[in-house]
């Protein structure tokens, strides 16, 4: 992949126009030193989190916020060239990798939820009630039920072989058992889609099968276990253009009112909590 | 009758190209369309070749009325066949080209190679087979979409201006090929012209158009050694053309008495077929009966002949003779001489 | 940009060492877009010659509205599709979702308006020589349209070759309708779409050559045969 | 598919009550597509005729190159584009990356080999004739090609609609070097794509619909200049 | 000399089109090019008129080379202007084709309308201006293109068989009216004709070509009437060309004496013109020195004339005689004639 130096270019000479262009819709400022980029995983920007929080973050620091959204390998990946500012994502090891490789400055956590398996309500293979290893162990063995995994490497994904590993199962193994085992490769929107038009089970995130709940025959069968646990976090990039509004960002997400906001996101639209706060206490996830 | 035309108009774009035309095709004949340029024998041919409808009236073949649309349209259509005044050829070589009538019918590898093969011979087209349609010449061209049309063995064939593009050899050649084979096969020829050599030499009945009218038709010979009206005889290539008033002594033109052979009375036309006026220096007692004194206003070469207007009192006459005839007579402008021609070369109408 | 270098080098090796993945998909994938086109030319070139050669009220609208869904983005008719034959949907019974003929009516859908407004455009740039030269010497209808498109068939075979390309260059169809399966629905460009999304730059771009490669191949047989026949 | 339905009552809605954001989008849509059109158009259909009125070895080769390119994936265009003006690229010190002009670049690149190879197949349907009269009456070469080309206008103005289409219906250029960044960068396109992936169906096709309507004035506009012109 | 062509071969396809052909135009020259079908005279025009280059040769305006390309190959092409044997015309109005090579020549907008006017009268084509160029008939597409080149004024104007689909009136008025340009603007014509009464009432010099060469050139009289082959004799009409040993008494051929007035030995060939022939029932004594008895073989009508086969011991005679002729005399086939000509009357070479 793009390895390059976290190199400190010139601030480029656009930035004149900066003051006047900011805010206008249709006429956008043209230099990146006035926009903070922030790379977010699909499942967070799906939610609608971000659109939220995005223009009180850019009231209170006079800038331009881009938000910009794709899965956790591509996130990085853009922090690795230089293209972004910050990335929020929800892959504890990846995160760790990147900040060791000096690409990110810290790993700071701000929220969590929980993953779920989720099918359809009469629950052929009988899941219901397991732990997500039992779960797992149990459609494997049945063979019948179907089951369609993200198969993109993405956050999500990567939290199915983790269950897997922990069910005992090499994860080649799995992907190759069988018919049962459907592979997409597709975002958590569509996965949800072919899982209901299957009648199949899947992994999804909280966030997104909220979203989707109501147009899908889909019912979370299992959502107890530790390892179920989704914690995202906020990783400042270290050849940011804009390192101090990075901080701000990183700041502004872990601040007491914006932990609050955070935690009672979508509670009134979807009569659930979808993000438990979590900034400075310790929970960083499996 | 093989193919009838009765009231056929035709509108394009407002604008009246037909009016009202009456034509019948006996079959076996070799009928000749002739007129001006824009006169309407391109769009008359197309109705004739059911490429396009009229505005107006109706055709039959061989007395059964064609109908607009269907299968029995296509039925006649495809005993015709249609050589374009501007033809475009296929793609491919000579030999797809021709075989193409032939492909489309269902006829046998064999057969087809035979009859295009022999049908290139008659257009002297021997060898040409492979050559690309885009390489060739002009005259190579228009006997390629010729042979095209031969080859199918049509009841009816349309040719419009068939030889434009051919040198007098070849083109003389080909219409004696042309009329062997309508004379061997009875195949019925449609053919528009504008040479009067080649409608003298094939035609056996014809007419000729005006504005999109029919302004005279019957045989060849009435069209050109009788022609009806002043505009006709004029077409074809009758020079002077005078309105007369006829009485029983004569016709007076101008001031002249033209003595003829018709019992005509009246108001109405006369012409002298300038081949038909003798010129000479010294009037001499011959059988012609009318003579003239006359000067010679210019001398014009048309061509292998020439043509020489004389001033008669207030009629230009011209009469046209050979080269070796003017330089015998050792013919000047502004001479004064003498014209006679034989009461019965006057045509009256 | 090393990772384009890079990119040459995978795909030299998934060519070269023959991996069975990407060979699957690579088939996979000239299947499913050949027979799209293939089918799509055998509906959409005679549609195309039906409006061209037929007269009536609002062809010139109908013209507009064909160039106009030259523009129809892939994801619409993948949803579009996906209605349709989703379970919920009209043709739900079929059972067609996430199988590779759904894709394949997803494209020839989506391909349709190139074949036939290209048709179209190819048959007017003929005028009407060849079709009256045909006519006048016994064709049928049937036999002088053909004749036409033979005659116009270089532009005939460029709307084939622009069909093929945007049936195996699009992904929305091939997604939603598809949806990406391994194995069974994957095919180069959802393949590198994935790719894409896992920050697979170099691999996914190597797919993207040995998409190019095919294409290649389709054209250059398309060119030569038409060249051939000549 | 009650969606559709729903999807022309919404679609309504956004137009009738001029919904700002929708109409946002959609006027930055057109920009985008019309001026990589424009500027696709004004470089790669005289390129076009330098292809087509020029004799070289390889031509035959390299047209079947540009065929080979109808076949060019966006994301592909949008990755290599992604490469070359990202910070780490070669070009990324304009900062391009996620802009609207970089959409723009990458859309021309997309449509290049669309209006080359069009062109060229409407120059061929030419013939030789009409390039000969223009020289025959003492064109330079430039006026004889600005006259084939003006006779041949039908099929380059198919061209440039196609070359239109397929910008304004991409998604993986917008995507990937667009990033999709909303009021900024976001186009209908990528808005569908987005509410797709978000499974508001009716919504994005709503999009697709307002979509489709832009298309629809831009080829009824063109059309209409082109019969005018004549 | 306005233009020459030095050497000037030709190769299309690996076939030589044209070999070795040179020629020279002087200024103000109305210069006719006739030959067979395929001969070569379109690809030779082409070369003239700068439109392709030859495989080999050179050319030189107003004694300059002209070069292979560049600014002053276009500064001399835009000199001339070629109207092809298939002209096309551009799409859209009548007018806007005819102003064309104004506008590419930066004419201001009054000049143009007036010149466009004017040359619209001159092919008869006023009030035609604002047609749509693809409704035009045969003729009036042809008079088009021919305005659209004349407008230009252009000092060597190439016309590729510019009269083809007009009928011989309008024909005759237009050939009248380039002429009256031709002496009025001296203006340089190359015309390929077919057409031999174009031919002399138009040309001053001219070529005929046979297989891609030039088989003669010189004046239009001279080719006409001192053919100097037996192709170019057959080519220019001459009927009765016959090989022949000339000596004093007079020239052998087969076993006649035919009595001439050159003094030519040995091998060559005589040719009589099928006019000078004349037919009569009884022999007279008249100052004709060739005699002969002979038997109609068959009579054909070409056109207005009709041309008689007299077969003469092993000879076959062309005479042509007028149809008053033919009825006077009352000439049936089978039927024992004598035929008489003046030994000045017979061409040798
Ligand atoms: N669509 C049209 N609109 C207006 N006038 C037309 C149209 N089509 C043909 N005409 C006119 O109708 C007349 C007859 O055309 P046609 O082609 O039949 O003439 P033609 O007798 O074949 O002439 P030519 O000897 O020059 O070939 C011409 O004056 C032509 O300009
Ligand atoms: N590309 C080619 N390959 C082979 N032969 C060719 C090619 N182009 C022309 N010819 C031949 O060259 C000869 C001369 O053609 P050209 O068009 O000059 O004849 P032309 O004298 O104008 O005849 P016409 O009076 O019929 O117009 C023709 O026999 C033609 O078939
Ligand atoms: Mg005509
Ligand atoms: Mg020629």
């Amino acid at each position: 992949g793009g390895q390059s130096e976290p190199s400190a270019e010139p601030a480029m000479e656009q930035t004149t126009e900066i003051a006047e262009d900011a805010g206008n819709e249709s006429v956008p400022p043209r230099a990146s030193v006035s926009r903070l980029r922030v790379a977010t995983t699909t499942s967070l920007y799906d939610t609608g989190l971000w659109s939220y929080l995005e223009p009180m973050f850019e009231e209170e620091y006079g800038v331009e916020l881009d938000v910009l959204y794709a899965g956790t390998g591509k996130a990085l990946e853009w922090g690795r060239r230089g293209d972004v500012d910050v990335i929020t994502v929800h892959s504890r090891s990846r995160e760790e990798q990147f900040v060791e490789e000096g690409y990110g400055l810290e790993r700071v956590t701000f929220a969590y939820n929980y993953f779920l398996i989720v099918g359809s309500p009469d629950d052929p293979a009988g899941l219901e009630g397991m732990t997500p290893e039992d779960a797992f162990t149990t459609l494997m063995q049945n063979g019948e039920a179907i089951f369609v995994s993200r198969g993109d490497d993405s956050g999500t994904h990567g939290k199915e072989k983790a269950i897997w590993a922990i069910a005992g199962y090499d994860y080649e193994d799995v992907r190759t058992s069988g018919d049962w085992y459907v592979e997409g490769g597709s975002g958590m929107g569509p996965t949800l889609v072919m899982a209901d038009e299957m009648r199949a089970y899947t992994l999804s995130d909280m966030g997104t099968y909220i979203t989707y709940r109501s147009d899908l025959d889909l019912e979370p069968v299992v959502d107890q276990g530790d390892i179920l646990l989704n914690v995202y976090s906020v990783l400042e990039v270290t050849s940011s253009r804009n390192p101090e509004m990075a901080a701000n960002l990183r700041e502004f997400l872990t601040s007491e009112t914006v932990q609050d906001l955070i935690g009672n996101y979508g509670v009134v639209e979807y009569g659930i909590q979808l993000f438990t706060p979590c900034a400075g206490e310790g929970i960083q996830g499996i | 009758m093989i193919l009838e035309l009765e009231n056929i108009s035709q509108r394009k774009n407002g604008q009246r190209i037909l009016s009202d035309v009456n034509l019948s095709f006996s079959k076996g004949a070799f009928f000749v369309l002739m007129g001006p340029t824009g006169c309407g024998k391109t769009t008359l041919l197309r109705v004739a070749g059911l490429l396009d409808k009229p505005s107006f009236g109706r055709m039959k073949y061989q007395s059964e009325p064609i109908p607009h649309r269907g299968k029995e349209r296509l039925h006649v259509r495809r005993r015709m066949a249609t050589v374009f005044q501007r033809p475009v050829l296929f793609r491919g070589s000579v030999f797809s080209n021709v075989e193409w009538g032939l492909r489309i019918r269902g006829i046998s590898e064999d057969e087809i190679s035979r009859k295009v093969s022999q049908v290139l011979v008659m257009v002297d087209l021997e060898g040409y087979g492979d050559r690309d349609s885009s390489t060739l010449s002009g005259g190579e061209l228009q006997r390629v979409a010729l042979a095209r049309a031969l080859v199918i063995e049509p009841s009816i064939l349309i040719l419009d201006e068939p030889t434009t593009s051919l040198d007098p050899n070849l083109r003389f050649n080909l219409l004696r090929r042309l009329k062997d084979l309508h004379s061997e096969t009875g195949i019925t020829f449609i053919m528009a012209t504008h040479d009067f050599t080649d409608a003298l030499s094939l035609g056996t009945t014809g007419a000729v158009m005006r504005n999109g009218r029919i302004e005279q038709t019957g045989t060849i010979d009435e069209i050109f050694y009788s022609p009806s009206t002043p505009f006709m005889a004029s077409f074809v290539g009758m020079k002077n053309v005078f309105p007369a008033e006829f009485s029983e002594d004569g016709a007076i033109v101008e001031d002249l008495l033209i003595r003829h052979t018709s019992n005509k009375r009246g108001h109405g036309f006369l012409a002298i077929p300038p081949g038909a006026i003798v010129v000479s220096r010294e009037t001499t007692v011959t059988s012609e009966r009318n003579h003239f004194a006359g000067t010679i206003i210019c001398i014009e070469r048309e061509g292998s002949i020439f043509s020489i207007s004389v001033n008669c009192g207030n009629l230009l006459m011209i009469s046209s003779v050979t080269r070796s005839a003017l330089s015998e007579l050792d013919l000047t402008e502004g001479q004064d001489i003498h014209i006679s021609f034989k009461a019965s070369a006057v045509h009256v109408f | 940009m090393p990772q384009l270098l890079e990119a040459f080098r995978i795909a030299l090796d998934m060519i070269v060492s023959g991996d069975p993945v990407v060979f699957s998909i690579a088939f996979r994938t000239l299947m499913i877009s050949v027979t799209a086109t293939v089918i799509a030319a055998l509906i959409f070139i005679p549609v195309g010659c039906l409006i061209h050669f037929n007269r009536f009220r609002g062809k010139r609208f109908l013209v507009s509205i064909i160039q106009t869904l030259f523009s129809v983005p892939t994801v619409l008719v993948g949803m579009l599709v996906f209605l349709l034959i989703s379970r919920a949907g009209p043709l739900g019974s079929l059972g067609m979702l996430f199988s590779p003929g759904a894709i394949v009516l997803g494209e020839v859908l989506l391909i349709a308006p190139i074949l036939t407004g290209l048709t179209i455009s190819a048959l007017s740039g003929m005028g009407r020589d060849v079709a009256d030269t045909a006519l006048s010497l016994g064709a049928g209808q049937l036999q002088m349209v053909l004749k036409v498109l033979s005659e116009s068939r270089y532009m005939v075979l460029t709307a084939v070759l622009m069909g093929f390309g945007r049936a195996v260059s699009e992904i929305g169809v091939a997604i939603i309708i598809g949806g990406n399966i391994s194995g069974y629905t994957r095919t180069l460009t959802t393949a590198i779409a994935l790719g894409v999304g896992k920050g697979e730059t170099s691999a996914s771009i190597a797919l993207g050559i040995i998409l190019l490669a095919l294409a290649m191949i389709v054209s250059v047989t398309v060119n030569t045969l038409q060249h051939s026949e000549k």
